[in-house]
């Protein structure tokens, strides 16, 4: 029983992470159909910035996470401006790019901060202990962070007009564009919220984790299965479906270990094809 | 003159679509484009909004030259467009719709035009919440034209508004048409269904293969039109 | 875009501009990208010390003439075609002495090629089968668990008694391979052992960590496990309310698990194998020298100190031998005794394990930390086989 | 109206592959040879990635089926199975009735989503080669894979591996070439709007079933090269991060021709190569190229060469 609650705290709190990572996937996929292979680049560039804020300009935490978001956005902004945005409706074209900004942005922190892990700790320490449960407290703050941008995210993409234009880009761009709706200021604006979003996490989780170039190839493949699982371009369906991945996760690897973990993750994903091919909450696709 | 097109050519590839047609369209007035499918009005009503690139000819609006105007400038200098097929935004809300179309005009002009719209649509009440995906192909067009107006806009395109509906749904749509014209919107809507369009519009334009055939007042192109519809 | 042309331009200059009359050039490989980016620059670490320790001397004699030694590297990305594609574009150069690959995954394809080209490589390899005697001309710079395992864990059991230990590694070559001789190495020693397989790429090991304290072990060993995951699965085991001991009878990279997992309070009870023996001021001291001869850091640690042992020895068997041929190199080197003026004396091992005496045994080092203190990393002399 | 059996790029395709086999009269370079193998396997790679790319789809299930094909070919080795005939059709054949069933899967999706689940499929791959030691050495692979036989003679020395690694990147083009020479008119009612190709008639699963089939062929080709290359099967030969390479072959080359894939794959591999000495900039390097081919030339190699001679021609 005690391994049962464990588990479920655990596959909560991946969940959660994951549906900050998922959702900011979805938003670039949706609005302006790309596949963001950069995503964990993005992930890895705020846990970096984050670091440096700390380590170098001694900034309090809070503070550096501030800044990671911030930084990530910008980039974000400035690579959806001025190259995505050239070639936005040629989606090979658009993957290769992340692609290529993938490979940049990791060799860059390479060099710069060295092949090894930082030392990067998270401000709060400590497990509260319930009998044999554990949660540990940074887990908790990341939970609350997590959950408060995703309710965050859900009013300014609901009640907004700047939502409404986001969501009316993706459900049918050439009459969102006849409608006045302007993809020049809102393309970057909805790329820079996306990579923003995985900045955050990457600020808030690698601290919590490790940090070494490298951590970001698994947010990618992370991403790509929870967006398969909730159906593309839904972002109701890409929060549900990132706890699921994490609650998977958690009891697989907890009751199966972790390589055939793994493999149950993968299996469930197949078996959810075969009956709904469209994710949980996905509608019909958009081609590529 | 509201709109004046001049000597207007689209072209797809190899295909001519619009081979050098010349419209205007009087302030006030509501002007109807008729014609068999592939007639072009589609692709006139596509290059006015700017979804469709001119090959050649000008299209003027309020004194502006548009050609060069990217599309999404074109909605804001006051064109509203409501599509062929309706096009609503399938996973947003029916009020979220409508809005959509007046986005950026700062909460007091769009409270101003939601209950302009519902107290004219009462159907944009009883389905608020709902995704407009969800919506029959009459209630649809609602929301689309709702959309559509929901910026004020000078001037209203209209492409086959009652393209596959029930006839009380044309009976709506008509009433709206007619509600818009009182209020002072220039209309220039297409449709393939000529006898119901004939008694919105006060002149019109009859298209064959991408050329006007005739135009002028309603009553001098009624044969022609009708003709058409029975192809 | 002109500026970042001009840029890949410069990079792509030097390999080519600069052909000298004599120069002798030599490989080091290994992945320098990616998560494993730390073996492959530590290795091509050591290969530009033990370059720039003979070019000061005046550089080898090569067939007649005095030739500066300079180092070409190559990115092998952890992957086997990467290694492959490497150890032929090394060859298409002309260079037939190479510091690396280092593990189980690059060293498996490298082997053939390498025998293909002629071309004597230095691994690092875990895999029961890195060595093999069909494949003459590969060396090994450091013996493999099986050759320590028993002592590391003899050593530990001293201070932390213990009677069952879980083995946390990645479900790659190395993780499998190590987790079954350490795991053969604790039975031997009287502690019940059980290995717990995580999948490449993991990053929270919270569910591992529970499934594995289900089993109340007395000890965890991350054995070979990147030093980034094993730091997080010290973080995440010392959060669960773990407090036994928790070892790594595998690779290097303590220094690494400290700095994730958040300090020696974390970290509390730990033991682990060094390949060299860190503590050493004369092991040390290569840093210095490093500094010295080449005016920057070198990408260091265990990594790079193990590895420059051989890469010297290298470099005394070519200018023995006179040439370049790898094989006549190889021969030279397998007679040679095994020495290092930082490191300390050693033998040649492997026969016994792999039927090939081509495996460097120098003295190596046990680390303790005890209560959060650091006790240091005990000298262990290398035992002929 | 008659019917080509091969388009002039075909041909083309075919003549730059076969001087290949060539080479080994002009030079005898490790690098050069090496350089070579690596083209002729991602030129099959990436020609298995252009053959989905016609019908509108990015398959990143590349490796899943140069896996299946490779796997086959170090199997029957250890069985002292090497006649390259034999071993030709079955890493050819397995692959393919491999992809009929998942074809029936994932040919329902299109668009991105198709590219997500291909991405999947090649780590489901990874994780059954992790899992199944007792047939594929779980994760130490199968090394010393013996070399290929043909007429009973063996092709062991460097020259005969770069000749059988030509012959196979050409018959790999020759199939490629047949089945969208074929096919051609219906991958481009498929490419340019599936929906109305279906509504004209035209029965789009069983193209796609066919193209991915064959593609899937094609790929074990590919593992068969790579195989027969390294002489080792090794799970992280197949890893999902390879289809990035082959698919950027296939972009950076050009979509538009089959010469896409041949010549994009010759560039990027000897860019790969050529950055490869540089360590820890090889990435970054790559990266940069990716992004300026992508930005500056548009369509690719090919594409761009076309559009160029197009207008000194105009």
């Amino acid at each position: 029983m005690a391994e049962f609650s464990q588990a479920a705290i655990i596959g909560v709190s991946l969940g959660a992470q994951y549906a900050l990572l998922a959702l900011g996937f979805t938003l670039i996929f949706g609005i302006l159909g790309v596949v963001n292979f950069a995503h964990g680049g993005f992930y890895m560039l705020g846990g970096y910035v984050a670091y440096s804020c700390v380590a170098y300009a001694g900034l309090p935490y809070p503070l550096a996470v501030l800044v990671a978001v911030i930084a990530t956005g910008a980039l974000g902004w400035i690579f959806e401006l001025y190259l995505l945005e050239r070639m936005v409706d040629d989606h090979l074209a658009t993957l290769m790019l992340t692609l290529g900004l993938y490979l940049v942005m990791s060799t860059g922190l390479l060099t710069i901060f060295g092949p090894l892990s930082m030392e990067f700790a998270f401000p709060v320490k400590g497990a509260m202990h319930l009998g044999p449960i554990y949660v540990p407290r940074e887990n908790l703050i990341v939970l609350a962070i997590c959950l408060t941008t995703i309710a965050a995210l859900w009013l300014v993409l609901y009640r907004t007009d700047l939502g409404r234009g986001l969501r009316a880009l993706a459900d049918d761009r050439a009459i969102a564009m006849a409608q006045g709706l302007r993809p020049k200021l809102l393309f970057p604006l909805a790329f820079a919220i996306a990579t923003a979003l995985a900045g955050l996490t990457g600020a808030l989780v690698t601290p919590i984790l490790s940090l070494s170039p490298g951590v970001g190839d698994p947010v990618l493949a992370t991403s790509f299965l929870t967006v398969i699982l909730g159906g593309l371009g839904s972002l109701e369906g890409a929060a549900l479906a990132a706890f699921v991945v994490g609650v998977v996760e958690a009891f697989s690897s907890v009751y199966f270990g972790g390589s055939i973990g793994a493999l149950v993750l993968f299996v469930l994903v197949l078996l959810l094809l075969v009956f709904r091919p469209t994710g949980l909450l996905g509608r019909t696709v958009r081609g590529a | 003159m509201l709109l004046q097109i001049e000597d207007l050519w689209v072209r797809y590839g190899g295909i001519t679509a619009l081979s050098g047609i010349s419209i205007d369209v009087p302030e006030g007035e509501t002007v109807l484009l008729v014609g068999a499918n592939g007639a072009g009005k589609s692709s006139t009503i596509n290059a006015i909004i700017g979804l469709v690139p001119t090959a050649k000819g000008r299209i003027v609006f309020g004194g502006t030259d548009l050609t060069h105007i990217p599309c999404e400038r074109r909605a804001r200098l006051g064109i509203g467009f409501s599509p062929e097929g309706r096009r609503v935004f399938p996973t947003m809300t029916v009020t979220d719709n409508v809005l959509s179309g007046a986005f950026g005009l700062g909460r007091k002009r769009q409270m101003e035009a939601l209950d302009w719209l519902r107290s004219a649509f009462p159907l944009l009440v009883d389905r608020a919440t709902q995704p407009a995906g969800q919506l029959s192909g009459g209630q649809q067009q609602i929301v689309a034209l709702a959309r559509a107006m929901a910026s004020f806009p000078k001037l209203l395109l209209m492409d086959e508004p009652f393209l596959g509906l029930a006839p009380v749904w044309i009976k709506q749509i008509s009433d709206a048409i007619l509600q818009l014209r009182a209020r002072g919107t220039t209309v220039l809507m297409t449709e393939q269904m000529a006898r119901p369009a004939l008694k919105l519009a006060t002149s019109g334009y009859v298209m064959r293969g991408g050329e006007v055939r005739r135009s002028g007042p309603v009553d001098t192109i009624r044969d022609l039109a009708l003709a058409d519809e029975y192809l | 875009m002109r500026h970042l042309l001009l840029a890949v331009a410069a990079i792509m200059l030097p390999a080519t501009a600069f052909a000298q009359s004599c120069e002798l050039k030599i490989g080091a490989m290994g992945p320098m990208s990616g998560g494993g980016a730390q073996w492959g620059l530590s290795m091509k670490s050591a290969a530009e010390l033990a370059a720039a320790e003979v070019n000061q001397q005046g550089g080898v004699k090569i067939d007649g003439k005095t030739c500066k030694v300079a180092v070409v590297s190559y990115d092998s990305k952890y992957t086997p075609d990467g290694a492959a594609a490497g150890a032929n574009a090394l060859a298409g150069q002309d260079i037939h002495l190479i510091i690396g690959p280092v593990g189980s995954v690059e060293n498996a394809a490298v082997k053939p090629v390498a025998a293909r080209n002629g071309e004597l490589a230095w691994n690092a390899a875990y895999a029961t089968n890195a060595q093999e005697p069909k494949y003459p001309l590969m060396f090994q710079v450091s013996p493999p668990p099986a050759i320590w395992a028993d002592l590391v864990i003899k050593r530990a059991m001293k201070t932390f008694p213990m009677k069952s230990v879980a083995i946390v590694v990645p479900n790659d070559q190395t993780g499998t391979d190590v987790a079954s001789v350490d795991g053969a190495a604790y039975k031997a020693n009287g502690v019940a052992a059980t290995s717990e397989f995580y999948q490449r790429g993991t990053t929270n090991f919270a569910p591992i960590i529970t499934r594995v304290l289900a089993t109340h072990p007395d000890a965890v060993d991350t054995a070979s496990s990147a030093p980034g995951d094993a730091g997080v699965i010290v973080k995440q085991l010392r959060l669960a309310g773990f407090t036994g001991p928790i070892g790594r009878v595998g690779g290097p990279g303590t220094a690494e698990i400290l700095r994730v997992s958040g300090g020696m309070d974390v970290l509390k009870d730990f033991y682990w194998y060094e390949a060299v023996p860190t503590d050493d001021p004369k092991v040390q001291a290569i840093d210095d020298e490093y500094r010295k001869l080449l005016g920057h850091d070198p990408v260091g640690g265990t990594t790079f100190w193990s590895y420059l042992p051989g890469a010297r020895m290298t470099m005394k068997a070519l200018q023995t031998a006179g040439t370049n041929d790898a094989d006549k190199v190889a021969a030279v080197l397998r007679t040679m005794p095994v020495e290092d003026p930082n490191i300390g004396k050693g033998y040649w091992t492997g026969k016994k394990y792999f039927g090939i005496q081509q495996t460097l045994f120098f003295p190596f080092g046990i680390g303790i930390i005890k209560d959060g203190k650091n006790l240091g990393v005990e000298r262990q002399e290398a035992q002929p086989e | 109206m008659r019917r080509n059996l091969l388009g002039w790029a075909d041909l083309i395709a075919l003549l730059v592959l076969a001087a290949g086999f060539f080479v080994p009269m002009l030079t005898h370079s490790v690098l050069v040879y090496s350089i070579l193998n690596q083209v002729f396997t991602g030129v099959i790679a990436a020609e298995s990635v252009w053959i989905m790319l016609r019908m509108n789809l990015l398959s990143f299930a590349t490796p899943t089926f140069m896996a299946i094909g490779g796997y086959t070919v170090a199997i029957a080795g250890e069985y002292n199975v090497t006649d390259a005939f034999l071993m030709t059709a079955a890493s050819f054949i397995l692959p393919a009735l491999v992809a009929i069933p998942l074809g029936a899967l994932v040919l329902r999706l299109r668009g991105t989503y198709f590219v997500l689940v291909t991405f999947v499929l090649s780590q489901i791959m990874q994780l059954v080669l992790f899992e199944t030691p007792s047939l594929t050495g779980g994760s130490n692979g199968i090394a010393g894979v013996p070399p290929v036989t043909l007429f009973g003679t063996e092709m062991g020395t460097n020259r005969q591996v770069l000749e059988f690694a030509c012959g196979l990147a050409m018959l790999a083009t020759l199939i490629t070439g047949l089945l969208t020479r074929w096919f051609r008119q219906h991958f481009a009612a498929i490419e340019e709007n599936e929906i109305l190709a279906e509504s004209l008639g035209l029965v789009v699963w069983r193209y796609k079933a066919m193209g991915f089939v064959v593609a899937a062929g094609i790929s074990g080709l590919a593992g068969y090269s790579l195989v027969n290359m390294l002489l080792t099967a090794h799970p992280s030969s197949f890893d999902s991060g390879t289809a990035v390479d082959f698919i950027a072959y296939t972009i950076i080359g050009g979509r538009v021709s089959i010469l896409g894939p041949v010549l994009g794959t010759g560039a990027l591999v000897y860019a790969t190569n050529l950055f490869g000495t540089h360590g820890q900039y090889a990435q970054g390097l790559y990266g940069v190229l990716i992004l300026v081919v992508v930005l500056v030339a548009r369509g690719g190699i090919v594409g761009t060469v076309a559009a160029l001679w197009r207008r000194r021609t105009s």
